[in-house]
């Protein structure tokens, strides 16, 4: 291991990620940490980018640094920021935060190292992509070709789940739902339980 | 021809009906087509199993991808089970919850809500016949966000907290069963369950795999009310519109707990389930719930609420069934998925017709209801008497099989444990007939009627199958025992 | 932040650009970064670039809720109708060999033709989320 | 074990339970999402650090070059991008929502609110 | 008509539930609903009288649906099963007659639910008595405790409810925590749940799970009203009095005690168990059943109350014969199934009558009533007689053969419960007899004036009395019947 090893790089990216989560985990200012997450988001891409999955970073920094972050301000504009707070749980939160970052660190010491051309994810299904997509479908882009092809129907699944999503937020607040904000209210008081 | 395609079109019919409720306006109008496609899916369900029940596991490559390369669809009699039950409880809450939900329902919404409706339908079968483990996320992702807008629709304001607390929790399990996933595919290199299954055996020995169960169980046990990551459900069935909490409590848990079937006996197997000390585990949550979930029942004041934690007790009977990890374990499971998603979805539906004629469901409410609404409460009499596992109904059949798979190992403490428990849901199931049968309404209370005639209709059309089943249990007992030695037999 | 006029003409000078830019990610997708996602995305921000920009009046003009609320579901029929076509022509849902006599060249078609499928769900969808976040009333 | 041996997915383990930890700790709900969203984007690192091969570039097929890294992560990982934002659109419409039914979004005050109902 | 004998099981016990049917559409009209209650009785005796007639050793059976795989709803018929059903559907006709009679002279409200329910809990009786396997049995028996639920519960106030909650609580409680556990481990022990004469465990069942079984079964049977689950029947006596006459002095508690006798004859084995150790508890606790709810009973003022508890001392009779394991006992045992139901339905009667006609439910506003209504009290005397086992009742024969299994069985200490309850039988029901002849009437009685009761209860319980004597002349079929039982051909 040499110090200009681009291994470095990626580590390097991975500790600023991990910074920003720890900012964000501490501030007590929702708008900061909306914003916070977009760098994450962010940073993440451009790690994606050295991890040779530029489709994913392509994504990621439109949805993740992009448009989430422009959702988030739109939702925050009509929810006033809080006053400061306690944390509820803190220690319930970090135990079973522990617990479960130490069983899934100590639970996967035995994996294949990182960039291991000989670990079984690269030989099976993978590798049968990389050589036979070309000629099945024209299309040089693996990624194309397997999101849109031999996995067209989860492509599917995730455009009925944006679907799902924008149906989802029209029902919540499209229209006029404030008209039946004042029923719901009425219906409380008979409906009322502990 | 088109028989062959049967199992894509099963999820196609109601992922198709969405868009097109979309584009629709009008109640009536989404209504009928919403109920045209689920009931039409309904059809497809009952196609399927006649051609499992006669010619075996169907497999269906998309794309014609051969797998592992692409996305398969297998159905085997466990599957159909399954789609019999979310098509079949579908089409009752549809047909019979039209009235309730034009009440619960601002119009303008109507569309939207049975698009969301049919999402939710569709999301439930994809995870079902589904044989790749991404896949299942994506679907699963479909039918939770629909469910969590579903929930928010209730019309009080505690149901958008509780679609909140739905959905964080929620997706952390979805998250859970993601990383499992991606631990899965690190150790093996595939997504298809059948080649899984056999790769995981060349690597059964890995802590990583392990994590991998480990992680995939967490996350779907979010997902099916396990406790103690279960308190979503109360809050979701109790201010969910009512028709919702009905097709919920009859089968999202009950899919999250057939995913779980499939996950840890089909692709991990037994082996790896028992040494790695989960089967105990399950058990003992099993026994934890079932005991624990009863006795909160008990308490509860508001009938809804009270079904929820009843549900939480007798997903707590499938776990410990489930965790047993033998035929018999596995076949009572299978059974009681079955039997208790429709005994639930009577009772829902019975509550439906009362929060549709009392606009409430506490516990008072029932007074005398019985004469107001003799047919809404015969039929939820019976099935809180099939809850309790009283012979001739299908309740008393799964009681049988849990009881003797309880025999077969563990013996007689825990079956003492799962009657004594059985006990305590007569507890809380008995005050309710009792008020609505043998209380007088209380004076001044509004003049009501009975349910409107759809309604009841579904109600016994469950009532029926309930007691025809409860009565020669052959067909669900054998399709179960088939599924059982197939899963069993998954992974020698 | 409608009167500000540098803002107006460089973002108005801007727009053609990111819907171009959208198209190219659209349709390069098969040979390098991008598809109907990504394309859908970029859309969908180049809408509401515009309606943070002219106002949501403005843009619902461009792009009434009706429209999208339409255009949201077609993305879904386009894409799962491709499939059907598969099917119809007597082969597996989704197999798009059958759509032109080279099975790979059907595949090229099926692709494009989802892709499509995609991008007017996405763009669609975020522009109508967007919508519905802005034109809350406080 | 060679550098880095497991060392990104460690961090990006450690990543995940700091948005888990956000999310479980946190009273204000929209911070919660962000947490959520945090949790989220450490899983899609971990699946594209599984996705790397050593000395391998894009998965975009050229002539040029032999080792490509695994695609199929990739294409997982662009479908969990596009659940995420649904669902953190969805969460937010929510809490739209509820700020205007309960008057807040913090947990603490919501249960208070709850209870007098 | 010439049926087979397995189409005769079968209309014999679908009969009353058409019944059932009928009477809840006939409801409007109450002549057409009660002829139709009478008719059906009677149409039910007559399909089990041919039954009995045509009846030879070999096996009836008729499967009714394949409940669960190799487990199916199966009605067989063997002697025991044949003597219970005789007797139901016997009483069946006479208590039909006397509940319309009481039912019309009290104007009680609800009467078509009251016979429709009435008619189906004699069919789930006829369902336990024709039960082939064990499983069937328990489906009727559960069958008839929530059937029976809204009888108890009939006058629906907030007293009947509780009492209710006391019936269908400890009957149901004890049948699925004790019966159904000892059922599904019986059928995982032996793979069947068929009775099979000699019982159906194998060799490998040790007697201590035999054991187990064995009481689990006897208190799980909580019908027998063995202490310490017998709370539910004198809570049951919130009851119109008809249903406590023929649930709970026929068709309940007889199923209780027809089952323990079913599960030890046929399912355990009679040999099996003489051999287990430790099966010595149950007498131990039927005895001290018989010795304390006599005790209770004599400081009874209510009338029903007293009956109820004389009930749960005259049930424990049976348990205890049945326990003491010998072919002679056994016999007891199925004797006095029949002989006391046919005395104690005589009883209930009678005090229905009495509460019918003089509106008295207390022994101590008993004063010279006997002259006012000599039929009822004489009808109440035979039955009480027989209650003690004095001749020439039904009673002595039965409490004979009883006595001769206890001298059999060396259980000297059988033997000294059996005369100690004797007298204590004696000193709570001769000073009723006592008081209603020769007390004179009170002057409050006197300036109410009655006559007897209504003439269907007359008539009903004039019967019942006439076959309380006439089995002590002629109790050769009954003896024959659980001579057969307890032979064991």
């Amino acid at each position: 291991m040499t110090l200009f090893d681009p291994a470095w790089i990626d580590v390097a990216i991975l500790a600023f990620m991990a910074i920003v989560a720890f900012v964000v985990a501490l501030l007590r200012s929702v708008f900061a940490s909306v914003m916070l997450m977009g760098i994450f988001s962010l940073l993440s891409a451009t790690l994606f980018v050295i991890l040779d999955a530029v489709d994913v970073a392509f994504t990621e920094a439109s949805v993740g640094a992009g448009i989430s972050v422009v959702v988030f301000l739109g939702a925050m504009s009509l929810i006033p920021s809080p006053k400061a707070h306690g944390r509820t749980r803190p220690l319930l939160g970090a135990l079973v935060c522990i617990a479960c970052g130490a069983l899934l660190i100590l639970g996967t010491l035995d994996m294949p190292t990182y960039g291991d051309p000989q670990a079984p994810i690269h030989l099976h299904v993978a590798d049968r992509y990389l050589s036979e997509s070309l000629e099945a479908t024209d299309v040089p882009n693996v990624v194309t070709s397997v999101l849109a092809s031999y996995r067209g129907y989860d492509t599917l699944g995730e455009t009925t789940v944006i679907f799902t999503a924008a149906i989802a937020v029209l029902i919540l607040i499209g229209g006029s739902w404030r008209d039946g904000v004042k029923a719901p209210a009425r219906a409380d008081k008979e409906t009322g339980d502990a | 021809m088109i028989s062959t395609h049967l199992p894509i079109l099963q999820v196609l019919v109601p992922l198709l009906a969405a868009p097109v409720l979309a584009l629709l306006r009008g109640r009536t109008l989404s209504y009928l087509v919403a109920t045209g496609f689920v009931v039409v899916a309904f059809l497809i369900a009952i196609g399927l199993t006649i051609q499992v029940v006669h010619t075996g596991a169907v497999s269906y490559a998309i794309g014609n991808w051969a797998p592992p390369l692409g996305i398969e669809y297998r159905i085997d009699e466990l599957t159909v089970i399954m789609l019999l039950m979310v098509t079949g409880i579908a089409s009752a809450v549809l047909i019979g919850g039209g009235q309730s939900i034009a009440v619960e329902i601002p119009e303008r919404r109507a569309p939207l809500f049975f698009a969301l409706f049919c999402l939710n339908v569709a999301g439930l079968i994809g995870m079902t016949v589904t044989g790749d483990v991404f896949n299942l996320f994506v679907f699963l992702e479909i039918s939770s966000l629909s469910t969590y807008a579903l929930v928010a629709m209730g019309r009080d304001r505690r149901a958008l907290t509780a679609a909140y607390q739905y959905l964080v929790i929620g997706t952390v399990g979805a998250t859970f069963y993601v990383i499992g996933v991606g631990l899965l595919y690190m150790m093996t290199g595939t997504l298809n369950m059948a080649d899984l299954t056999a790769r995981v055996s060349g690597v059964e020995s890995t802590l990583t795999i392990k994590t991998a169960l480990a992680f995939l169980f967490i996350g779907l046990g979010v997902k099916l009310g396990m406790m103690p990551v279960h308190f979503w459900l109360p809050n979701a069935y109790a201010q969910a519109p009512s028709t919702v909490s009905a097709f919920l409590a009859g089968t999202a848990t009950k899919v999250a707990v057939y995913v779980m079937l499939r996950i840890v006996f089909g692709i991990f197997g037994i082996g790896i389930f028992t040494s790695s000390y989960l089967a105990d585990v399950v058990i003992a949550l099993g026994i934890f719930a079932m005991v624990a979930a009863s006795v909160s029942a008990i308490f509860q004041s508001d009938a809804k609420r009270l079904l929820a934690y009843s549900s939480l007790a007798q997903i707590g009977y499938i776990l410990f069934a489930l965790g047993l990890a033998t035929e018999a374990g596995l076949t009572a499971a299978i059974l009681h998925l079955f039997n208790h998603g429709l005994m639930k979805a009577t009772l829902f539906l019975a509550l439906t017709a009362v929060a549709l004629r009392l606009g409430r469901t506490r516990l008072e409410d029932f007074d005398g209801l019985a004469q107001a609404m003799p047919a809404t409460m015969l039929a939820f009499a019976v099935a809180a008497l099939s809850l309790v596992g009283v012979p001739l109904t299908i309740g008393f059949v799964s009681k049988w099989y849990l009881l003797a798979a309880a025999f077969d190992r563990d013996g007689v403490l825990v079956a003492a444990v799962i009657l004594g428990s059985s006990l305590l849901a007569l507890l809380y199931l008995w005050p309710l007939v009792e008020r609505a049968y043998f209380r007088k309404r209380p004076a001044g209370a509004p003049e009501i009627e009975e349910a409107p005639l759809a309604l009841i209709l579904a109600m016994w059309a469950l009532v029926a199958v309930n007691v025809f089943l409860g009565v020669n249990s052959q067909f669900t007992v054998n399709l179960a025992a088939n599924a059982a030695r197939h899963l069993i037999g998954a992974v020698p | 932040m409608h009167d500000h006029a540098v803002l107006r003409v460089v973002s108005k000078l801007l727009m053609p650009f990111i819907f171009l830019f959208a198209l190219y990610v659209q349709f390069h997708g098969d040979f390098g970064p991008g598809g109907g996602f990504q394309a859908g995305v970029i859309f969908g921000a180049g809408m509401i670039l515009y309606a943070l920009i002219f106002g949501l009046k403005a843009a619902r003009k461009v792009a009434p809720l009706h429209y999208l609320r339409a255009q949201l579901s077609l993305g879904v029929l386009l894409y799962a109708g491709t499939g059907i076509v598969g099917l119809v022509q007597g082969s597996n849902y989704l197999d798009y060999s059958v759509l032109a006599h080279d099975p790979a060249h059907g595949q090229e078609y099926g692709i494009m033709l989802i892709e499509m499928g995609v991008l007017l769900t996405v763009s669609s969808a975020m522009t109508l989320i967007f919508y519905l976040f802005a034109g809350q009333d406080h | 074990m060679e550098f880095p041996g497991l060392y990104n997915y460690w961090i990006a383990m450690v990543l995940m339970m700091m948005g888990l930890y956000i999310v479980i700790t946190d009273p204000n709900m929209v911070k919660k999402i962000v947490g959520l969203s945090i949790f989220q984007v450490s899983v899609f690192v971990f699946y594209i650090s599984m996705a790397k091969v050593r000395g391998g570039t894009a998965p975009i097929l050229d002539d040029r070059f032999t080792v490509y890294s695994n695609p199929l992560p990739h294409v997982l990982i662009l479908t969990a991008i596009v659940v995420g934002i649904a669902t953190t659109a969805l969460a937010l419409a929510l809490l739209v929502r509820i700020q205007a039914a309960f008057g807040t979004v913090d947990e603490e005050a919501i249960k208070a609110l709850e209870r007098e109902t | 008509m010439t049926l087979a004998p397995d189409q005769l099981l079968l209309w014999a016990f679908l009969t009353p539930i058409i019944v059932a049917v009928l009477v809840a559409v006939a409801g409007p009209w109450r002549n057409l609903r009660d002829a139709i209650s009478v008719l059906g009785s009677l149409a039910t005796f007559g399909f089990v009288a041919m039954l009995a007639s045509e009846w030879e050793d070999k096996l009836v059976s008729r499967t009714i649906a394949d409940f669960l795989p190799g487990l199916t709803l199966r009605f067989s018929l063997e002697p025991l099963g044949l003597l219970f059903a005789v007797i139901a559907s016997t009483l069946w006709v006479l208590s039909t007659i006397y509940a319309i009679g009481y039912m019309r002279a009290n104007e009680e409200h609800d009467q078509t639910r009251f016979f429709a329910l009435f008619a189906l809990a004699i069919a789930a009786t006829l369902g336990i008595a024709f039960s082939g396997n064990l499983l069937t049995l328990f489906v009727f028996y559960e069958t008839l405790t929530l059937v029976t639920f809204p009888l108890v519960t009939h006058a629906g106030t907030p007293e009947a409810m509780r009492a209710g909650r006391t019936y269908l609580g400890i009957l149901l409680s004890t049948s699925i925590l004790f019966f159904f556990l000892a059922m599904v481990w019986t059928y995982f022990e032996a793979g069947t749940l068929d009775f099979i004469k000699g019982g159906i465990l194998n060799e490998e069942t040790g007697p201590s799970v035999t054991l187990v079984l064995f009481l689990l079964y006897m208190f799980g049977i909580a019908k027998t009203a063995l202490m310490p689950f017998h709370r539910w029947l004198p809570a049951a006596m919130v009851a119109p009095t008809p249903v406590s006459a023929l649930l709970h002095a026929v068709a309940v508690v007889k199923a209780g005690v027809f089952a323990v006798v079913k599960v030890i004859v046929y399912v355990l084995g009679v040999e099996r168990l003489a051999g287990v150790p430790g099966t010595a508890i149950v007498p131990v606790v039927a005895g001290f059943t018989i010795i304390a709810a006599s005790l209770v009973a004599l400081k009874q003022a209510n009338l029903k109350r007293l009956l109820a508890y004389s009930t749960i001392s005259q049930l424990s009779y049976v348990v205890l014969s049945a326990t003491l394991l010998t072919p002679i006992s056994i016999m007891g045992a199925v004797l006095h199934i029949a002989m006391h139901a046919v005395a104690k339905i005589t009883l209930f009667f009678a005090a229905g009558a009495v509460y019918t006609a003089a509106h008295k439910s207390e022994i101590g506003e008993l004063d010279g009533i006997g002259r006012r209504m000599p039929w009822t009290m004489g009808a109440f005397a035979v039955a009480a007689l027989s209650m003690i086992g004095l001749p020439p009742t039904a009673g002595f024969v039965s409490k004979w053969v009883i006595l001769k299994g206890a001298f059999d069985a060396t259980a000297w200490c059988a033997v000294a419960v059996l005369v100690l309850s004797t007298v204590l039988n004696a000193a709570y029901f001769l000073p009723i007899v006592h008081r209603a002849f020769f007390r004179p009437l009170s002057a409050e009685a006197q300036a109410h004036p009655h006559g007897e009761a209504p003439f269907p209860s007359v008539l009903a319980l004039t019967l019942t009395a006439l076959l309380t004597l006439g089995l002590f002349f002629f109790p050769g079929e009954a003896m024959k019947i659980a001579e057969a039982v307890a032979t064991g051909r």
